[in-house]
């Protein structure tokens, strides 16, 4: 299923004027506070009827302004994680939890309501109301609203923004298996580079109520000649195999013919797996580096060196693993004479690679 | 010239309003009228209100302040009389003398009668005191709906909603939707009576006046056009 | 009258008891739907249902009495049409019930309209993304956050029904038993000189009942309130 | 009476409106200081200030207006003692403002308890934290956020001015120019076989003053909840 | 100014039992969802009155249940910047950041409305009314409001979590300027140990009530044994001095007998400043490392190993720049035969210390 979306819409001081397709997968929305994002999903959700535009979800019309279709939000069967919570006050956990299930249709209701309980961390609370939780005990509460709706499309705006890392670790998971069990398209704001290269299957950079940028994750990740997610965030995704995990806590995996060592990971031998590497993580060296406790060497040769605005430089490197981005100073460029064709070494440490930049290979077409 | 104020039943606004256009006419005096129930009045003067003339629609109300020495000696007199009258909303209705033979139970046909409130209101008062008089009483009491006062009971039966009403003939005189069946004989109950008086409030020669004026021949002109009956004899 | 109270006293307590409760009880859905017409919709003469709604709060009682006559008596145009359906008003306690919610309408109206006008529609809203139609919208979220403004507008209603008599006496007139409420027969007794005692009494009765009431819509409205802010 | 309204007739409106206005606005502080003590303060008797609010709504009029008779009357003690600072209400039309601002309290007050148990005391909260003391918190925070339930009991109140008959006349009579209003004028009219004319006259009157106001307070109600919710 | 905070309470189902000092500088209050990071704040505001404790900001007793004290919300003096935002809808924004500011003491009053506007980026919005911002901005008003009405105590509830990187780091050197400027006492809940780092004076870990750990920054990030904010976060803070700009955009900083280079930072010559450089960004060499790009090597020998849970362990090495953590795996500790006392190089990229890891280092005592 593929969300299509053109929107023009415009707010005293402010204009939307967005086209993009979001394919079976996640879709991150990504742009700066007061880029359009939210006003994106509430157009999808049919909360706000925008000026003018077309919303699609494969051929069923949500909303045309030149043919005048308007399907009610209550028609849509989306799940909304609003920005806000919006939690109903006179209702228990519970009843929140479950208000959208009635009207989904009998055979897609979900029963996995137990079950998201318990990845939410919010069975303590099923008979509270919402009034006296916690800003973060809400949020989940929110998610947990939307993920039991059944929905054929969920809207998630910033749903971790309050959540700490180890719940944050928690809960991604269960977004990526929603976009490969399920085949819900997601629409996914957020700020967070690490969800964006985790989740993501495609990237929409939304700025000033524009669409700059937008494709595949690795396209818009690995692109080091656009930055707008920062030079800092520069990174390269690999596809790669498990091979195997070992007794010491270490996980092999194999990407071209290159062996990579991470700390255990949870998928099983032989399945596909897609890992960022942070441009900054990567180090260089001309030589095969010896003595060292960086387990991942990836020998390859330079293609390309993008120096930066400031003191830094992306150098690309062809490995047989794929390409790799390596943020390192300008400075260091010059000392190891690096230049296009050379041969180098990229030096990764097992443990950069964090755990919520390694993902399941998403199953739908990027 | 002073101001006189006068507190009178509403029931008499229709003549006393010419009246007093007359009286402030010929002598310049003005005058204020305030209408309301006999009852609300009679307190209010009890509690000081600033009245100088009090006309009442019945005796008892009088009686109250007389005996608290609100009245000014002397001037307490019977103003007016006045008939009560069985109405029909039927214009076809058939006369009839109203007397102890008279099958009041039958006319109404299941009907309501319509009468102001018998233990409240002087028109419902004078009423029931008939028809017990005559022996009617027993026989239709549960037929009967009481309104706040006689001009409701009017309505009821003007609009149809109860087919016979017991009213004052000066009410039945001034609707025309309403047909006079009957007249209640005169002793069947307590005379019917509108004293008036002048209150202890003030002492004013334009006082003085204005119950003269009220049994000026003018004044009784204007009295009977609306069917009441101007008594002669002191209170 | 011999006793506190005599038998017709009694049964005028009753009466308004059941007068007030059935206007109250009956209104209350319309009152809701009005409020949310006029707090939520916009369509053609709006202004003009506003303005009718709160008519029986601007006219004085004995015209609103007189109005429901001429409309609802045997011979008026709706008596008459409801008359065929054997819904009848004239003389009836229904017809005291009927006076009592007209009054008491553009209170309970009011009230209601407040509190849905104080609902975030960010709810509605959420609930609507759930797939909850409008109607299931109002019953499952709107509704229970506007109760303390129901049980609010319910008081008003069933106080100002309790304390009706201008409208009520001038539409059904006042029969012992059937139409005699409670302020009939207060205002019956202060007509009469020395009537006050009586008249006093039955003021005790009335506020006693009205207070009574009062004290339960408080502490449901404490308990609803309750509820909803979470604690 | 010739032409369409009387000078007398002309005099009851102007003393309706002044009534009517001055009532409602002498009354909307003690509202909302009633509303906001029932709404946020507890405090001993406060089911007894309860009740007493809302005891006009529950009495029927007349006896309202013979207990302020007896209250405010010259001979009565509350009366007495405003008399000797001067404030007579017996029989002046003050009395008819009096009787409409007690009718028209109970109103008043409800519906802005209702809008101040809707404002979020998280909001006085955080005004609090950036050093709003109590009063001042209810000034700029509380009180601009209540403005619809402020206006929505103005309305209410001024309608019920305008409208107030059974207590007034009983308390102050029915003196023209002085004392006389809209309803009395009304009321009078309809004693009196063939009086309906002209009382519908006035009936009219009445009606498209309040109907002017109401309107007023939609429109000042619409600019305000829109200011509020930021559109 | 010292906050001393001593407070139980109880709610149906979760008991608070925290006594913490919170010393001038930036205190961040660390914990999950849910564990009562907002009812201590709530608390010291004056909004919750707990069931016992002692409240005192130095001698100014703001509650004492013991003795009865009780000094209202408004006599406190705070800038509260709330989880959920609680802008006053019916005012514009610029009457919403101007709010507090009557009630500072004449003196006191805060002049740099137009300084905090611009940098939180709202200038435009300032005669709008709250309702229809979008999230970030919402929250953006509320950390002015708070900040412009001149508090002796700030608190700071996530304030940073619906922004964007880029709005982050615009916002915090100004929390950074408060806390050595101005000398105000900070109380800041946060779940991002980036923010911790960068900020913190001290940290209290609150787990389910109770507080957990509590100390310097240095302390609670640097020690490798407890670990409440998970391995992946340990890391040292090491104190330097600025030593030049370089024209390549890279700045000299030195430490101990150490250079160390960066990319530029803000800090001129001579100042001090603070980095945190996370164990995992550390690789180990035991030879002297050769031809490679990354420029900061500091020689040293291991003083501890300790292996985590998992396949890593965390190697402490005592260098002339202080204690340096490096998270490796327990394969290379054994591949490269690592031991208490031996000889070892910590090699670590310039471009691994995140910009919102260096931090001017706080003036206050620590
Ligand atoms: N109803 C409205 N009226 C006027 N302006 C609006 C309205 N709603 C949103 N805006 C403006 O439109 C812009 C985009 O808002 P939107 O909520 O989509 O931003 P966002 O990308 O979600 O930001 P954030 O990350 O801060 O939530 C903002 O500048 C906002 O102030
Ligand atoms: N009024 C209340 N009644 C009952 N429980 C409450 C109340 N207020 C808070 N709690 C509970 O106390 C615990 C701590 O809440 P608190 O808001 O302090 O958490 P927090 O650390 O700020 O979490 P988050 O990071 O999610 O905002 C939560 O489990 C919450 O549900
Ligand atoms: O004038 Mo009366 O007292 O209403 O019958
Ligand atoms: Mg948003
Ligand atoms: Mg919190």
């Amino acid at each position: 299923m593929t969300l299509s979306v053109t929107l023009s819409h415009a707010f005293p001081g402010f204009t939307l004027d967005a086209a993009f397709e979001a394919p079976a997968g996640i879709t991150v929305l990504f742009g700066r506070s007061g880029s359009g994002k939210t006003t994106v999903a509430n157009a999808v959700a049919g909360l706000l009827r925008p000026d003018a535009g077309r919303i699609a979800l494969d051929d069923v019309v949500l909303s045309d302004s030149a043919r005048g279709v308007w399907l009610p939000p209550h028609r849509r069967r989306l799940g909304y994680i609003f920005q806000e919570g919006r939690l109903f006050p006179h209702l228990t956990v519970r009843q929140n939890l479950t208000y959208g299930r009635r009207f989904a249709p009998r055979g897609q209701r979900s029963d996995r309501v137990g079950h998201v309980v318990e990845m939410l961390g919010i069975g303590p609370l099923l008979d509270r109301r919402p009034g006296a939780l916690s800003g973060g005990e809400k949020q989940r509460v929110g998610i947990g609203r939307a993920l039991l709706a059944s929905p054929r499309l969920i809207l998630a705006d910033e749903p971790l923004a309050a959540l700490d890392d180890a719940r944050k670790a928690e809960v991604l998971p269960y977004f990526e298996r929603l976009r490969d069990e399920v085949a819900v398209p997601i629409l996914y704001v957020s700020h967070s580079v690490a969800e964006v290269a985790r989740l993501a299957t495609s990237v929409v950079v939304l700025e000033d109520g524009q669409v700059v940028r937008h494709g595949s994750v690795r396209d818009v990740l690995g692109d080091s000649s656009v930055t707008p997610l920062g030079a800092r965030e520069a990174g390269a995704l690999i596809e790669a195999r498990v091979v195997a995990h070992a007794a010491d806590g270490l996980t092999e995996l194999r990407a071209g013919d290159i062996s990579l060592f991470l700390p255990r990971i949870a998928h099983p031998p032989g399945s596909a797996v897609r890992l960022r590497i942070a441009a900054h993580d990567v180090t260089l060296s001309t030589v095969a580096p010896v003595g060292q406790s960086a387990l991942n060497i990836l020998p390859g040769h330079v293609t390309g060196i993008r120096p930066g605005d400031g003191p830094g430089a992306i150098v690309s490197l062809d490995t047989s693993a794929g390409t790799i981005l390596a943020r390192i100073t300008r400075r260091s460029v010059a000392t190891l004479g690096l230049d296009a064709g050379m041969p180098c070494h990229a030096i990764v440490k097992s443990v950069a690679i964090a755990p919520q930049d390694i993902g399941r290979q998403p199953g739908g077409p990027t | 010239a002073e101001t006189v104020t006068v507190f009178a039943a509403a029931s008499l606004k229709t003549a006393l309003d010419e009246i007093v256009a007359m009286v402030e006419a010929e002598t310049g005096t003005s005058v204020l009228v305030s209408y309301a129930g006999s009852s609300a009045l009679a307190r209010q003067i009890q509690l000081g209100a600033p009245a100088d003339i009090f006309l009442s629609a019945n005796t008892a109300w009088m009686d109250v302040l007389a005996d608290e020495g609100l009245l000014e000696d002397g001037t307490r007199q019977d103003l007016l009389g006045n008939a009560l009258v069985l109405i029909a909303h039927d214009p076809g209705a058939a006369p009839a003398k109203i007397g102890p033979a008279f099958d009041l139970a039958t006319r109404l046909g299941g009907g309501r009668l319509a009468m102001a409130l018998v233990e409240a209101v002087p028109a419902g008062i004078y009423g029931k005191a008939a028809l017990e008089c005559l022996g009617l009483w027993d026989g239709i009491a549960a037929s009967v709906a009481q309104t706040d006062n006689a001009r409701t009971a009017l309505a009821l039966v003007a609009t149809g909603e109860a087919p016979y009403g017991i009213v004052y003939a000066t009410d039945a005189a001034a609707e025309p939707r309403v047909t006079v069946v009957g007249t209640f004989p005169a002793n069947s109950h307590p005379p019917i009576i509108y004293p008036v008086a002048d209150l202890t409030t003030r002492d004013l020669p334009e006082e003085t006046a204005f119950l003269d004026a009220l049994r000026s021949p003018a004044a009784r002109q204007i009295f009977e056009a609306q069917g009441f009956v101007l008594l002669d004899g002191p209170g | 009258m011999t006793g506190w109270l005599g038998p017709q006293e009694w049964q005028a307590v009753a009466l308004s008891l059941r007068v007030a409760l059935v206007a109250m009880l009956m209104t209350l859905p319309l009152a809701v739907l009005a409020a949310h017409a006029l707090a939520r919709w916009s369509f053609p003469g709006k202004l003009l249902v506003n303005g009718l709604v709160h008519l029986p709060l601007i006219l004085p009682p004995v015209v609103t009495g007189y109005l429901l006559l001429l409309l609802f008596g045997t011979q008026g145009p709706l008596g008459r049409l409801l008359g065929e359906l054997g819904i009848v008003f004239a003389f009836r306690w229904t017809g005291a019930a009927l006076a009592a919610a007209v009054m008491a309408f553009p209170l309970m109206v009011r009230a209601i309209r407040l509190s849905i006008e104080a609902v975030d529609p960010k709810l509605e809203e959420a609930a609507s993304t759930l797939g909850a139609s409008r109607p299931w919208i109002f019953a499952t979220v709107t509704l229970p956050l506007i109760l303390p403004g129901l049980v609010a507008g319910a008081i008003l209603g069933f106080a100002k029904a309790m304390g009706e008599f201008g409208a009520t006496i001038t539409f059904v007139s006042n029969i012992p038993g059937q139409t005699q409420t409670l302020p009939s027969a207060i205002y019956t007794f202060l007509q009469v000189p020395g009537g006050e005692g009586a008249a006093l009494r039955l003021v005790a009765i009335s506020v006693v009942v009205s207070m009574a009431a009062l004290l339960l819509s408080e502490v449901i409205g404490r308990r609803v309130a309750g509820r909803v802010s979470g604690a």
